[in-house]
């Protein structure tokens, strides 16, 4: 198995999430992050003095896959996500070594 | 009141069964020499109690503009000033403010002792009734002395420690003041008219100030400025090299909402400072106080919309707070005499003062968290400058001698105490508590303890 | 209305052109015996819509102090309480609690019906101008009778089910307040002056309670403890072996904005409670009730902010706040007649009762949110006793007896109520739901759905 | 004031050494005259600044219901808009909604020329002291103008650029508020009772609005109808299909608190349209009308929680909210003559209309951000079709009629304005930056910049 | 060494940690997710639109143990965040490579 | 390539930040965390009742590094988070399979 980590912006999560259900994923863990990049964010005055803001709002997903499904699903990720525009994000492949459902005790791609 | 019953029911009685109308007696209207006390006093609840909603304002504007981290302390912090000061102004300041033939240093240094309110029901007392209660009075000064205090607690947020900022409060509710605002509003040497009196033989004038630009305002901006400057800024907010980061306010709904309620209580503030509402003619003063007030403040805040656009591309909303407050503040001290254009343009002004010396302010690493001294202080002086433009009773020397006179007063006295307190118990917390913030160091409780932060 | 464009414009011209003006006509004044009606009415009004305003306050305090997941929650009940109160006491309570000669059983039990008011412009009624507008009234009083129910729901806040809440709140509105309040408010047996009458003629006094120390308050204080003993405590605030577990609220400067809000509200709540404004006398007196207020109120935050620092070394914040209410409470029963000094005092004696009250009803596993029952009842039955030491027309024992009275009869019939409702249909959410969040689980709907929690 | 210190000493001196207190003189009560003047502008003073603090309450409602990254540009919107019109309604619209004799069209169109108020102290004016002073008056209308605008910030939110909504803001309160206004309040065509006139010629009646749930509420409504129509719905908020996507409201205790200040604040809307306070027929009648307001807003919020209850088995806030709002503004355009229980069902209607109104709104994809055309402009309507149940002055032709010349003019005028403003400069933000919001894109600054999103 | 990372209810949480504790955890990372899976949310009505909330508020949680001790972590949180309905989470396991202690440069187990 | 993951304290973020940059790391995640560990809180009174604040606020980085950098960006978040104190955090290094580039579907070393 493995566990594909992705940052992505947020506003195409749901793009994202309806894509990936689409390819047969049932299931993720969806985190707020703060991204810092190349789209390095920009200036701003606040009360008249100037600030960068280096951080960009990003949305992070956690998804465990069976392996013979991880290349669609970064497939599925990479062309839902994209803008074409700097800061569309990245997708992280992981060696997943066992998976456990709290539920039932299934484990490995039982428990996906 | 043990009169509520039967009289209440006797009202429903009367509209239901009119026919048991009690026959109308004249001795139950008031007495026509009542008439002008009850207008005079009622005007001084209605409008003390629009004072005291200010410091509701004061709080939600400094917790909005505070970091999240420092939230509970600034919410603390003026909870006790609020209490430390209606307490205080109880024992010692309102007598030491109005003396009336009492004062320890005729002009200069009023009387000692706690205030008292007349017996109730005016029993047995021959009451001056061309005035107003003295309990509404009272009522209606207390709010300006603890307004005084609020304005300190903005400026030395983030970084103060609780309890000599209570001493603090407590030394310039009890004394500083009140003395200071003896001298003109207790009839002290600033507001002698007597010819022979040093205003009237030196300016022609005595000082003209309705209702505190400097009495209030630039007060309690001069006692924040000194506590500033020893109190230094907050870790990392001047690098080296000139940098400047900004912390930007954690909750701006806040913000605006102390602005709304501060601009609110101006109309107490300005309008009860008229002290009287026994006349047609004062009532329509009020009238052009309230009118006036008002749009200082949309001058105020249209000002630094229209400059933060220019200056910044984009407009800034901590700008606009504090430009409707700086033409609250430039309009304090003559709110009755100029017109709604000219009332309009003064307050304009007060908010271009913002909108240039709050960065100002910082180039000269002077860390003040809410915009209090460009907004008090700053303003006030403007507004005090401003009286003889529409007033004719006040002049340029004796604005500029009164401004030179309270400032040089509070600010020296402010720096003496707050090195005290530095010397003797610190001042500031730890740089690890400022760092992780002052909510959980100092009083180990977070204002927003669910919402995560980022 | 349909008179004002040309009289406005009128207005405008007369100053535009003074010589337009209109001939002063003595007709317009108000006559003579209106003068007194009018002041006492408007007085009302004000007085009145600064209660309405602590419904907002009670809001506020209390959307702060519970956690993020129950927010909508507790806005939701005290929209609706509010509503419900307003139409049950129109419907039910004023008659009751105000039957002038139409009691149903003497003293005890009132009258039956909905509220009316005086016709339009009292066209074609004799109307008794010594006290005010029925209108007023019923607006100030409806207040009293909301500010009741919005007491209960800050105690069962976080598990109680929103229907069988406002089926209780509909009942002490319309039923349990107005029949008790009648007893003393109404002329029924505990304000009953005359001699043989069972008050004065067991104590020699009647019951004293100015403006609701006991009426509102311990009322509010007493339906919600039983409401608490019956609901049983949140899941997971008491663990075995004596643990507490405290949820901290989640919203610091809401519940900070709910007790400047209530403060406010108070000037009117107690300074409304003078019920005439007619004289220089009675304004003085209203004059009086502000300043006390004021300071009681100042006296709880004090005493409250120096006992949790000594107790616990930090501050608490709510503690601060509850003290301050704690004061307003006890000051609530007697605002007039003590001095600045005492009215400080029994305040700050309000104060130290909610510190040292608070952890003892968590360590009797007796769970309330916001601290409601130190608040009302505990400083309400202090403010109650309190009394005789400043009014002579008071004495211990009538105030006894009348606190033991009303609570007796207070909580037990709302402990029958929560019981019946209990049974029938059930007055707290499931384990899962009070785990979840009674907002999404209740109402489907987040307080603040974009802030992550943490 | 420079009488300040001695008086107040005075007052003070009087009571601790009553000896010393002046003797009574009799020219310093009211001169009889005076009294409804005093009584009937202090009336307008306390109501305007309850309509000033609806400012604050439509502020905090709409930063409640908007979502997170379009905060701070809406509390940008609310201070910015509300100084706007507080200085176009003084330079422009005052005079052209109350021309008095100055008409430029007669009826029609009033006289252009900035406001001025009385000379300080009614100096060298012979004053009509009928009815107010102008600077009350004008305080008081200035602030009905500024809600007109209000209304429309609401239902635009989450999408419109700054500057065109500003310059949209400037046009409705100088000219497309007042013209309008002048009809009705000025003394316009709609308001003239000559039996020659056109209304009565024609129905019989003139137009009834006591304080304008038309001639304010509905055309705010208009305005911001237009604007939503031209602007378009949010993103992503109706997908094809008919899905309608909901944008929840970030921070519902702002919303609640929104709607507790709006409530507070109507009471002076809706009472100080009685426009006299001299007599206690006025009085009275203001009484009653304080008390039908609140009734109509309990009213409004209990049909809002039954019915959504009903429909959707869990009640909804915002609906109960806006519940409470739309029984509001039903009551608006006749607050006196209903009973209590007219006027609690008159309310009760609005509140239905609400509920069914926002998700018809949806289906036609007209998307208002916080509900602001069903509360404002079909409530609206309603209250003022409700007139003539409860006013004999009133007819439905008259009312229908007048609903509708003022719909078309503002809906038209308002079309044309945001349409030339489209064309002109654009109104709305670029996708991306709607995305993204507001507050980054338009301001660069977050309202909640620590509070991490979820 | 492993790192384990499990997604909870979050109303566990306490409890995990507690269980985890008593097997000798001594440190881990908490964050505050939206999870998607089966349980899929529930529909809501909001101002009369009905729409779906297709994220479940979770808890995750990263805990780097020495690999002698992972089965064990995962039986326990197992056990201590079962409640046998739908949505109780699952486990995942990863291998890990390096440890350090930021305060001293210790290094893998001595790291934990 | 690696994924490293950090735990330090929210007040050293810039500094660590500014560090990374310093020697070529271009991007990161970065989220809020409750750590639990050590540094195990500590005791404060609410409303009169004593309570323990088991969890401290840290701040979790996410950084994907070429393998041959790993050593370097481990050494230089160590130095630079490093305070002295109990709470400093820690460092975790696991093996990256692949990453992916959303904006261009670069992959691997190419994508950071
Ligand atoms: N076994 C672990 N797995 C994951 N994170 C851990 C682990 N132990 C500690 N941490 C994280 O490291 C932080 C610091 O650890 P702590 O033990 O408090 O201090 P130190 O690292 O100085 O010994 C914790 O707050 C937690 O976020
Ligand atoms: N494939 C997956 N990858 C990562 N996390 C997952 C995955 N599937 C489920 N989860 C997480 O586990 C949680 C519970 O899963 P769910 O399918 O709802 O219930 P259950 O585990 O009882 O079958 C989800 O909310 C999500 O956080
Ligand atoms: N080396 C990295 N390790 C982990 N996350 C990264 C790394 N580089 C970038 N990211 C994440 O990817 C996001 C987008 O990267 P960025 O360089 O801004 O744009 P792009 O991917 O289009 O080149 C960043 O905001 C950050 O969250």
């Amino acid at each position: 198995m493995k566990l594909i980590i992705a940052t992505i912006k947020p506003f195409k999560l749901e793009e994202v999430r309806e894509a990936l259900t689409a390819v047969g994923v049932r299931g993720m863990m969806v985190t707020e992050i703060k991204g810092f990049g190349t789209q390095s964010g920009h200036t701003e005055v606040y009360r008249g003095a100037e600030y960068a803001v280096n951080f960009v709002p990003k949305v992070k997903l956690e998804i465990a896959v069976a392996s013979s499904m991880a290349d669609q699903v970064v497939e599925t990720i990479q062309k839902a996500a994209n803008t074409g525009k700097i800061g569309d994000g990245k997708i992280f492949v992981l060696d997943l070594q066992s998976a456990v459902r709290v539920r039932t005790g299934e484990t490995n791609e039982d428990a996906l | 009141m043990t009169l509520r019953p039967w009289i209440a029911a006797a009202a429903l009685a009367a509209t239901v069964l009119p026919g048991m109308a009690l026959a109308q007696d004249a001795d139950v209207t008031p007495p026509m020499q009542d008439i002008g006390y009850i207008f005079t006093t009622f005007m001084f609840l209605v409008t003390g109690f629009l004072v005291f909603w200010m410091a509701a304002g004061f709080t939600m504007l400094e917790a909005g503009l505070v970091r999240q981290k420092n939230t509970t302390m600034q919410l603390m912090k003026n909870m006790g000033l609020f209490s430390f000061a209606a307490i205080m102004y109880y024992l010692v300041g309102y007598n030491l403010m109005y003396p009336g033939d009492g004062w320890t240093i005729s002009g200069v240094l009023g009387a000692f002792g706690a205030a008292s309110l007349e017996p109730v029901g005016l029993a047995d007392t021959e009451t001056d009734l061309t005035y107003a209660s003295v309990g509404s009075d009272f009522f209606f000064q207390l709010m300006f002395c603890a307004t005084t205090a609020s304005i300190v607690s903005g400026a030395l947020a983030e970084r103060i420690r609780l309890w000599p900022f209570f001493i603090f409060v407590i030394l310039l509710t009890a004394l500083i003041y009140p003395i200071q605002a003896s001298w003109k509003w207790g009839g002290g040497f600033l507001a002698n008219e007597d010819a022979a009196g040093f205003m009237m033989s030196t300016f022609g004038t005595i000082f003209q100030d309705f209702a505190g630009s400097t009495v209030v305002h630039s007060v309690g901006g001069w006692a924040a400025l000194a506590g500033a400057l020893i109190l230094g800024p907050r870790l990392g907010k001047y690098a080296r090299g000139g940098k400047i980061t900004p912390f930007p306010g954690a909750n701006l709904p806040l913000a605006t909402l102390g602005t709304f309620i501060l601009w609110l209580g101006w109309f107490g503030f300005n309008g009860g400072s008229q002290l009287y509402m026994d006349t047609a003619g004062n009532v329509a003063d009020i009238s052009r106080i309230f009118a006036n007030t008002n749009t200082a403040a949309a001058g105020g805040a249209v000002a630094a919309l229209i400059l933060t656009q220019f200056l910044y591309k984009k407009p800034d909303l901590t700008m606009v707070l504090n430009g409707a407050l700086a033409g609250l503040v430039s309009i304090t001290a003559e709110p009755l005499t100029p017109s709604l254009g000219a009332a309009t343009l003064i307050g304009a002004v007060g908010g271009v003062i913002v909108v240039l010396t709050v960065p100002m302010l910082d180039r000269m690493r002077i860390d003040d968290v809410v915009g209090a001294i460009p907004v008090h202080l700053f303003a006030g002086i403007w507004g005090t400058l401003a009286v003889p433009l529409t007033n004719d009773a006040a002049s340029f020397p004796a604005q500029i001698f009164s401004i030179l006179v309270v400032g040089i007063f509070v600010f020296a006295i402010s720096a003496v105490i707050w090195t005290i307190l530095k010397a003797m118990m610190g001042i500031r917390v730890g740089e690890e508590a400022e760092m992780n913030g002052l909510d959980m160091t100092e009083l180990g409780m977070e204002a927003y303890p669910e919402f995560s932060q980022s």
